[in-house]
């Protein structure tokens, strides 16, 4: 399993903050995003496919060419505003 | 006590008992370097009723407790801790306390306005403001590229 | 109180006190930055008792009054405070205070560090060291030269 | 009459913080250094000539050519080591 994290405006938009799905649905993190538009219709292409999205794996942030493995906790979100 | 400290926290703190603790933490400490961020009245011409402030629950901590140990890597410090709040902050409310401990001003200068870079540019929150208009996430302004420039090693 | 003050006190200072006077004085302050100074234990490997400082009543207050005024045409500023100590002094207590507000962080760094700077290099206190060796007047490290140039004008 | 103030170092080498004198004795702050240490003995010139003594006059730093008139206030001092 893959355990998948939304926050901010992306949490808010897609109604839900965590999920988890199937390892062997995606090798990366580029292939995770696409399956979870596939998965859950086009209207999440909208919000994970807008600019700037970042995503982290395990708490760092990557690339989308990460590969994932069974374990991982991937979080995709927003740029940062705090301070 | 450590002397690298980071917390995240609804509640409000206080400088003095925060630099106390910094003092605890370090011998022979010479300089302390603040900075307090605090919610701001007015944004992009809206009065802000109300501000939301969200986090990754264990990556921020982690992420920031990182940054300090880069930055005692990078400068002569004794001691530093961030103090950053969550939840509902009004106008005029205290978010954020960077302090750092040093021998010397300039170190505690330095590594307090690399940490801010950090935690405004790169550290895992979100703000959404709440105006007499509605409420909205809040634009990022800067890019990781002005920091990490600001930064980048001779 | 006035958005730009200075106070040559023996009593001890509470930042928290200090930077809500910073806020009274001002609107839509988003950063603080603030700089503590604190008595050193030790100083060339001598371990200090205590410390006397004496300051040119008048001038001390004039001058560093014009220095806020500086850094306030220098940058956009809402409100500067300085708190600087005299007299009798021992290692681990504040010596001196310096806040500025600002809308933005890097304006309040650098006012900060500017007025640090003049604090430390310019405006008229003197400092005795007593330790366990005797007391003696501590000498002047760094030359104004140094401060000139960091701070001149491109 | 001149008021003439002593700091710090200068203050207890001397074993005085005030003292007044007759304007006519120095027209400029060079002159009334040299006009004190006249009148005080050769010890003055110790601590009045050591390196990088600061004169003010009227509260603020001036050259050694300053001009002085009466009623003027002129300190002496050390280099300064506050903060």
């Amino acid at each position: 399993m893959l355990k998948v994290l939304f926050f901010a405006r992306l949490r808010e938009e897609l109604g839900i903050g965590e999920l988890n799905c199937a390892a062997e649905q995606a090798a990366t993190a580029a292939q995770l995003r696409e399956s979870l538009v596939a998965a859950n219709g086009e209207h999440w292409r909208a919000s994970l496919f807008a600019d700037n999205i970042i995503v982290a794996v395990n708490q760092e942030v990557v690339d989308w060419s990460q590969p994932l493995q069974a374990g991982d906790e991937i979080a995709f979100f927003p740029p940062v505003t705090g301070g | 006590m450590q002397a690298l400290a980071v917390a995240i926290q609804s509640e409000d703190f206080s400088v003095d008992a925060e630099n106390a603790d910094l003092l605890r933490q370090s011998n022979n400490t010479g300089a302390i370097a603040n900075f307090v961020g605090i919610v701001r009245v007015n944004n992009d011409r809206l009065t802000v009723v109300s501000m939301q402030l969200e986090h990754y629950p264990g990556m921020t901590e982690k992420s920031i407790l990182r940054v300090l140990q880069e930055a005692r890597q990078r400068w002569q410090l004794n001691a530093a801790r961030v103090v950053h709040r969550i939840g509902e902050l009004h106008p005029g409310e205290q978010i954020v306390y960077v302090g750092v401990a040093s021998e010397h001003r300039h170190a505690a200068f330095d590594a307090c306005a690399y940490i801010m870079d950090y935690l405004k540019l790169q550290a895992p929150f979100w703000k959404k403001e709440i105006t007499a208009n509605g409420a909205h996430w809040v634009d990022a302004r800067e890019s990781d590229s002005i920091a990490a420039q600001r930064w980048s090693k001779p």
